[in-house]
């Protein structure tokens, strides 16, 4: 469809941007934005997760940070028992902390997926208002958990002291670490676009415009459904994990509701169901925090204006006015 | 080029006022000195560890600041600190003093110019027990130096209190916890509940018609609290190493500038945070922190300045050696004040030093 | 006797006090146009809705071809061959009429679980799609989307994503609802001629177009069959008359 | 110059894209009861619906008591004085019958009083949730809330459906008595016979048109049969 | 645990019930009315307690500050309704969530910018000050009852209004079929600001009675919202009397299971540790709570439409 591409067109161009900006910052030997950059790469991947629910599934989960945070803390939790070395577990066979970024991210993504499936299949069986509210309550509990929770910092969150790496790779090098992130930010567009293209993508988009008419066809929505929430759990895990390693610390606020928001935002922002909406969401935010944080200190009066006069007068967000009218609603 | 200083402290929400004096006295001291070589640079941590940290990146990474200050709670401390004072900065705290950067986790870098988080308690646990109290019953928030707190009062009070309670961090309804105090024997209370915690505890206190002594850290009785919480407070004593009717020069033209400047009163912690600057600017005065790193912590270890508290050195774990005070209060004018009436203990040092290997 | 397509045996089915369907049983053979008629609320949109699988029923039995399959969800029901249109239109209204009908086709050619191939190179899908839409006379819409065909073009578009599937069976509920007089006329004609490749249950308001195509007609009143026939003797039914058709000058039976 | 009460010209609707009138014309004069019949589908409710402001305006003329009220919000058009029996009874069921009547009502002459008088039935059940009512007697309650906004026009959609013919017959005496006070009604109804008695004027709608208008006198059955089916 | 303090915990949850009820009972009402998500509501609720505490300050009379807080709210919710919710209506839940989530960060921040980032301290009045003895030798404080009080006294005023008045019928009714409300001759646009301004009154008033209690500052409301998400997720989404049941239930368990929790851990661990899991439990309990109800009758308890 020419929209299709226009909006391929608006995220590779999108893309392009990021990678440029780290690039210049790097050699402009700044660090501190080339960081920025991979924070981009990272909060737009865990939107890219969550739009694979929330745009093309059409499902409003307000629970995203659970898995976010969650993929957070798989990662600090491993970084923390290889850093104090005490096994994970000793029974029924020893796991031992690990500071392998391929583990981490396997793991943070298992733990995402499964708690999706798991909050999916429970949540799943309500929609409208009370799939929001579910979706709050169980990241709610996940939060309080965190909070809670003495072994890992509770409060107080748990720093990462090491960053987990990958051989031969210097993974404290900023430019290293924003390419990791950006390949993973790649990746998981790329994924979208394909899955959205193929059989699953079609489905996934009739569960959200027609239930009754995918379930006419002979296709279940509910396990198609299912399985893109998982499948999105799992990427905003991912992302969580990234995050936390970039941050060197990972704290409940990864998993408070407003994290799930901020979000939320990020894909509303930039652009529901578009497969760029996310980066375009991600770069706005970081870029407004920073620099009209720097110019003043009532930068989330603004944000909250420019959020509501988005979602009130232009339905296609930021990439809507890229890329052309709005595909949502 | 100048020496910039980056100051993450705790602005906005229950805590704010905390940090608003450690700045105000920082600040105080920077104008003093009149230094154009030094440039602070202060932001809001709204008491969150992540944004405390990201705030530390930051500073370190794009302001590229040498040295860092500021931050009030341990939690906070302990997400920054290690990673910071790792990257080379030096890390000078005006507040936070959790046991696990004085003892196993100190470094070189790490210097605290305030206390060590149980010094308080374990004063007030001493004086307590001189007083002949029996049975107190001790709360704190659930999070490092709540703990610290509670384990510094029972090192020398004895582990036989009439109860012992953690609360939420943040916390700002205390009824099921006065309740529980209500219903227990115990016979005094000793609470550590800092900030906007300590005042609602204390009029929630007070309104539930509770009788028992109260005895906490200074830190819940400062000029600040006394003035949200009001009479409800007066007799309560508190323990410090420092009030502002304490009589020596430094401290004398301390309380007469702060209180010309921002026409308050100066709080403990405002005390801290011009320590603070005093013993950095000490410190630049011999040597720069970037270049000539050794010769600079040399400085800092040496405190070649004047403490408003008097009497002041470091421990081999950059912590602190000094007096503890006990301070009572009293009606005052308009609202209760503090007045010193003893000491509690003498050349107090904590009780982490000796596990600190630098 | 021809085949019997589908069975609905003694189903029941009360909303709170309201029963909406009361005994009904009727049956569906090959070649037949089945027609259901009764005033609003009778039940027939309910009936159906137990018969695709959506609403569960209290009580009675629903077989196709045969085999029983009232425990079953509507997907199960629909991948045995049980096809279906809606009262009101299920389009995705953003989506082409070839990809609207590309779904109608998915069950049938392997399911949902294709994460790689892009559906454009699913040659089955679009083939069966394609297919459908010419059925349908929409080959010429075919990559419009369905937001900007016309209200009979979708009405015609819904059918196709039923015949992509390939059905046994056809439910169709109100086909002709909101159609101008030509519209009515050309999707008459259309389904006149399918009923020789499936037969169709139909739900429809429009009396011209279900003398036309009727084979039998079941009358529904207050959730229960009160006459089943042939179109003369349902027109002649004073019942039917009375609760449905509508009444002339003579004297209402009913009326006491 | 006209004394119509409610007058439409041309008027067309839609559901969405799909056109249900193509064309309506209609007039209700003061103290008149008009008929306004046509098979299923043909678009009568739709023209009600229309006249109570429930559909957007897209063209045609809808004007009461000389009034443009094509643009009016339906509470507005309401207010003045046109009160809605709709298909489908649609009682408010979390209400009590008594509330049903209190909620929308408006001062005039039908108080709650009189329309007890009129329905008896519903005065035994005052203090019963609407959704509990059995169907005549929730659509003596949509009559008489209707009645209870003390309208100008009363309109009635297919009051007597689903009713015991008793009931039924209960409605028809409690309109023919409204009639007699002067009171103008629009009127849908399947049963003709009781419907034309009470009738001054029938509209005839085929396929969301207006096909003939006239005095029940002159509907012949040759007419009936081409356009009521019957 | 003794006689005086079981009645004196029963005393805190139901307190935190009553105020819980407050703010729930214009988010459900809101829900119910206009099928409305509104994450702004928290907002009201502290805009309620600065208003409050800025009328105390200035008039030096908590009464009238109280008073001027639940209006303040009322008004602030009017406003909120004219301005942006009235768009909102039609849209799906997305965007009302998205921009009533934009509508609490401004109003946060704006709290923020007007008052300071430091939080406003608010005294009860002084003649609620102090305790009230209780039966069995425990005393429970003055103001807490008078919350209770005027929480319970609110809660009949709203079901009195509901059940009686006729906007209540209003209201009601147009939460069976808002088109033939219209069709009626009722203003539903007018309704509906109605609605939400006592809504939003409502949570102002819990706002500016609990400031007193506690302190008041910009983050206050968003535990509050939560908190009241829940309540009427377990209550029914749209029934006040739910949200009544919803937030009696969420108040005793919550203080009930902070009370005893760290208690019975205590036996197995520490005092730290089991203050921090019986904490943690205590308020994940809640949420469970939640979780259990919605697997049970995933239309809560007291479901609007049944
Ligand atoms: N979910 C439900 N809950 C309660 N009542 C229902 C429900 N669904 C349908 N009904 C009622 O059951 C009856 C039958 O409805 P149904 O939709 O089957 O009628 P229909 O014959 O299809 O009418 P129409 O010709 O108007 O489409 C109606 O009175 C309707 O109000
Ligand atoms: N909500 C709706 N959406 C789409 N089309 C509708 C809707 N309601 C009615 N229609 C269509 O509009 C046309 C006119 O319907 P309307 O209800 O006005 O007929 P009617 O004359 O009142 O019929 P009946 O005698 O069955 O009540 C019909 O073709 C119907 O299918
Ligand atoms: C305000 C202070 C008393 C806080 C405490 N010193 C801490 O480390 O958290
Ligand atoms: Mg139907
Ligand atoms: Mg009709």
């Amino acid at each position: 469809m020419a929209e299709d591409a226009r909006d391929t067109r608006a995220t590779l161009a999108l893309l392009a941007a990021l990678a440029a900006a780290a690039a210049g910052a790097h050699a402009m030997g700044e660090p501190f934005y080339v960081n920025m950059a991979a924070r981009v790469a990272i909060l737009a991947m865990a939107a890219a997760g969550l739009n694979l629910a929330l745009g093309f599934g059409g499902m409003v989960s307000f629970g995203h940070a659970a898995f976010f945070g969650l993929g957070g803390y798989a990662a600090g939790v491993a970084a923390w028992h290889a850093a104090n070395q005490i096994p994970l577990t000793t029974w029924p066979i020893v796991v031992s902390g690990t500071d392998r970024m391929i583990v981490v991210w396997a793991a943070a993504a298992a733990t995402g997926g499964l708690a999706a499936l798991l909050i999916g299949a429970l949540s799943l069986r309500t929609s409208g208002v009370q799939f929001i509210m579910i979706t709050l309550a169980f990241a709610q509990m996940f939060y309080y958990f965190a909070i809670s929770w003495p072994a890992y910092g509770g409060e107080d969150g748990l720093p990462i002291y090491l960053r987990n790496g990958i051989e031969g790779l210097d993974v404290y090098d900023p430019l290293t670490f924003f390419v990791i992130c950006f390949a993973w930010l790649a990746a998981t567009l790329a994924g979208t676009a394909r899955i959205m293209r193929a059989r699953f993508g079609a489905a996934l988009t009739m569960a959200r415009l027609s239930e009754a008419r995918l379930a006419s066809a002979g296709v279940d929505p509910f396990p198609v459904r299912l399985a893109a929430f998982a499948l999105s759990g799992a990427v905003a895990a991912v992302a969580g994990a990234l995050n936390a390693d970039l941050n060197g610390f990972v704290g409940p606020s990864a998993l408070s509701w407003k994290m799930s928001g901020e979000l939320m935002a990020f894909v509303i922002l930039g652009g529901v169901g578009r497969l760029g909406g996310p980066v375009a969401g991600a770069a706005a935010f970081v870029l407004l925090e920073h620099f009209l944080g720097a110019a003043t200190e009532r930068w989330v009066l603004v944000f909250g204006a420019l959020l509501l006069g988005v979602t009130l007068f232009a339905r296609g967000g930021l990439l809507g006015l890229l890329a052309g009218r709005a595909r949502h609603g | 080029d100048p020496t910039r200083i980056g100051m993450i402290t705790t602005l906005s929400g229950g805590g704010a006022h905390l940090g608003v004096d450690v700045r105000d006295g920082f600040q105080l001291a920077l104008e003093q000195a009149g230094r154009k070589d030094v440039e602070l640079i202060v932001r809001d941590d709204a008491r969150k560890p992540d944004m405390a940290k990201s705030l530390a990146d930051e500073m370190i990474q794009k302001d590229k600041v040498a040295i860092l200050t500021g931050i009030i709670w341990s939690n906070l401390a302990m997400a920054v600190v290690p990673s910071a004072v790792r990257q080379g900065v030096f890390y000078i705290s005006p507040n936070a003093g959790p046991s696990a950067l004085a003892g196993r986790g100190c470094h070189r870098n790490y210097f605290n110019v305030a206390w060590q988080n149980d010094d308080l308690h374990a004063a007030m646990g001493a004086y307590m027990k001189a007083q002949g109290f029996k049975r107190p019953f001790i709360l704190a928030p659930n999070y490092p130096a709540g703990t610290d707190a509670l384990t510094g009062f029972k090192s020398t009070f004895g582990a036989d209190v009439g109860g012992e309670l953690y609360t939420k961090l943040g916390q700002t309804d205390y009824a099921a916890e006065i309740a529980r105090i209500r219903a227990s024997d115990a016979d005094s209370v000793f609470f550590f509940l800092p900030g906007g915690m300590g005042i609602a505890f204390l009029k929630q206190y007070a309104g539930a018609g509770m009788t028992l002594p109260v005895f906490g850290p200074a830190f819940s009785f400062d000029e600040v609290i006394l003035g949200a919480v009001g009479d409800a407070a007066i007799g309560a004593r508190n323990t410090s190493q420092w009030a502002y009717d304490l009589d020596n020069a430094a401290n004398r033209a301390f309380v007469e500038a702060f209180r010309k400047t921002y026409g308050r009163t100066p709080t403990l912690y405002a005390s801290q945070g011009y320590d603070a600057a005093r013993l950095i600017l000490s410190a630049l005065d011999a040597a720069d922190p970037v270049n000539e790193p050794d010769a600079f912590r040399e400085a800092l270890r040496a405190a070649r300045f004047e403490s408003v508290r008097g009497k002041f050195r470091f421990g081999p774990n950059h912590h602190p050696i000094q007096d503890i005070y006990v301070r009572e209060v009293v009606p005052g004018d308009g609202k209760p004040t503090n007045r010193l009436i003893g000491v509690a203990m003498r050349d107090r040092q904590d009780a982490y030093a000796a596990q600190c290997r630098m | 006797m021809a085949e019997t397509a589908l069975r609905v045996e003694g189903l029941c089915k009360a909303f709170g006090g309201l029963v909406a369907s009361d005994r009904v049983s009727l049956d569906l053979r090959a070649g037949e146009i089945h027609a259901l008629i009764g005033p609003n609320g009778a039940g027939k949109s309910t009936l159906i809705g137990q018969i695709a699988g959506w609403i569960r029923p209290d009580a009675g039995r629903v077989l196709l071809a045969g085999r029983d399959v009232t425990r079953l969800s509507p997907a199960r029901r629909a991948r045995l061959g049980l096809g279906r249109t809606f009262q009101v239109s299920t389009l995705a209204l953003p989506l082409s009429a070839r990809r609207n009908a590309m779904i109608g086709a998915l069950a049938r050619a392997g399911g949902a679980w294709g994460f790689a191939r892009p559906l454009t190179r699913e040659r089955v899908l679009t083939e069966a799609a394609d297919a459908a839409l010419a059925r349908v006379g929409l080959a010429a819409r075919a990559d419009v989307p369905a937001a900007e065909l016309s209200h009979g073009e979708r009405r015609r578009l819904e059918l196709a994503c039923a015949l992509a599937g390939a059905p046994r069976a056809l439910l169709l509920d109100e086909p002709l609802a909101g159609m101008g007089p030509e519209g009515a006329a050309q999707m008459t004609e259309l389904l006149d001629a399918l009923r020789r490749e499936v037969p169709i249950l139909l739900v429809e308001h429009d009396m011209d177009a279900v003398f036309r195509l009727a084979d039998r007609i079941t009358v529904l009143a207050m959730g229960r069959v009160i006459a089943h026939g042939p179109p003369a003797a349902i027109r002649a039914d004073a019942a039917v008359r009375a609760t449905y058709l509508g009444q002339d000058d003579r004297p209402e039976a009913a009326d006491v | 110059m006209s004394d119509a009460l409610l007058r439409l010209r041309d008027v067309t609707a839609f559901y969405g894209p799909a056109q249900a009138l193509f064309g309506v014309d209609l007039e209700v004069r003061a103290g008149q009861v008009v008929a306004l019949m046509g098979r299923n589908g043909m678009g009568k409710t739709t023209t009600i619906r229309a006249i109570c402001r429930l559909l957007p305006h897209r063209s045609g003329e809808i004007a009461f008591m000389g009034r443009d009220i094509s643009r009016l919000p339906p509470h507005r058009a309401a207010r003045l004085g046109l009160g809605l029996c709709p298909e489908g009874r649609r009682c408010f069921g979390n209400l009590t019958v008594e509330e049903n009547l209190l909620a929308t009502a408006r001062p005039g002459p039908w108080t709650i009083e009189r329309i007890a008088a009129l329905f008896p039935r519903l005065a035994e059940r005052r203090a019963q949730l609407a959704r509990t009512l059995s169907g005549g007697e929730q659509q003596m309650l949509a009559v008489g809330r209707a009645l209870a906004t003390n309208p100008r026009l009363l309109i009635l959609d297919e009051a007597t459906e689903g009713l015991a013919p008793a009931v039924r017959r209960e409605i028809w005496s409690a309109l023919a008595a409204l009639k007699a006070e002067g009171q103008a009604i629009l009127i849908v109804d399947k049963t003709l016979r009781e419907m034309l008695r009470l009738a001054d004027a029938c509209v005839i709608l085929e396929k969301g048109v207006t096909v003939w208008s006239g005095p029940p006198s002159a509907l012949t059955p040759e007419l009936r049969d081409r356009h009521l089916g019957v | 645990m003794s006689a005086a303090l079981a009645l004196e915990q029963a005393l805190n949850g139901v307190q935190l019930g009553v105020m819980l009820f407050l703010a729930a009972a214009g988010l459900t009402l809101i829900f119910g009315v206009m099928g409305l998500i509104n994450l702004a509501h928290g907002a009201l609720f502290m805009t309620g307690a600065y208003a409050c505490a800025f009328l105390t300050r200035e008039t030096g009379s908590f009464w009238l500050g109280l008073a001027g807080g639940a209006l303040a709210a009322a008004a602030a919710g009017a406003a909120v309704e004219l301005l942006v919710v009235r768009r909102l209506y039609g849209r799906d839940h997305l965007d009302q969530v998205l921009a009533t989530f934009a509508l609490a960060l401004i109003f946060s921040d704006a709290a923020r910018w007007i008052f300071g980032p430091q939080p406003l301290w608010l005294d009860p009045p002084a003649a609620l000050s102090g305790a009230v003895p209780l039966p069995g030798g425990g005393a429970y404080p003055a103001y807490r009852l008078a919350i209770i009080a005027a929480g319970l006294a609110a809660a009949a005023g709203l079901h009195a209004l509901i059940a009686r008045t006729r906007l209540g019928m209003r209201i009601r009714a147009g939460e069976s079929d808002r088109e033939m409300v219209a069709a009626l001759g009722v203003n539903v646009a007018l309704l509906y600001t109605a609605v939400f301004a006592l809504g939003a009154g409502l949570a102002g008033f819990a706002g500016a009675m609990v400031g007193a209690l506690r302190s008041v500052q910009a983050d206050m409301g968003e535990p509050v919202l939560i908190l009241a998400f829940v309540v009427i997720v377990i209550g029914g989404v749209g029934s006040v009397k739910g949200a009544f049941a919803g937030a009696m239930l969420v108040g005793v368990t919550d203080t009930m299971g902070r009370a005893l929790l760290p208690a019975l851990f205590e036996r197995v661990w520490d005092p730290a540790t089991a203050a921090g899991a019986g904490a943690a439990v205590a308020s994940m309990l809640i949420y469970m709570l939640m979780a259990a109800v919605l697997v049970l009758r995933p239309k809560g308890l007291f479901p609007a439409d049944g």
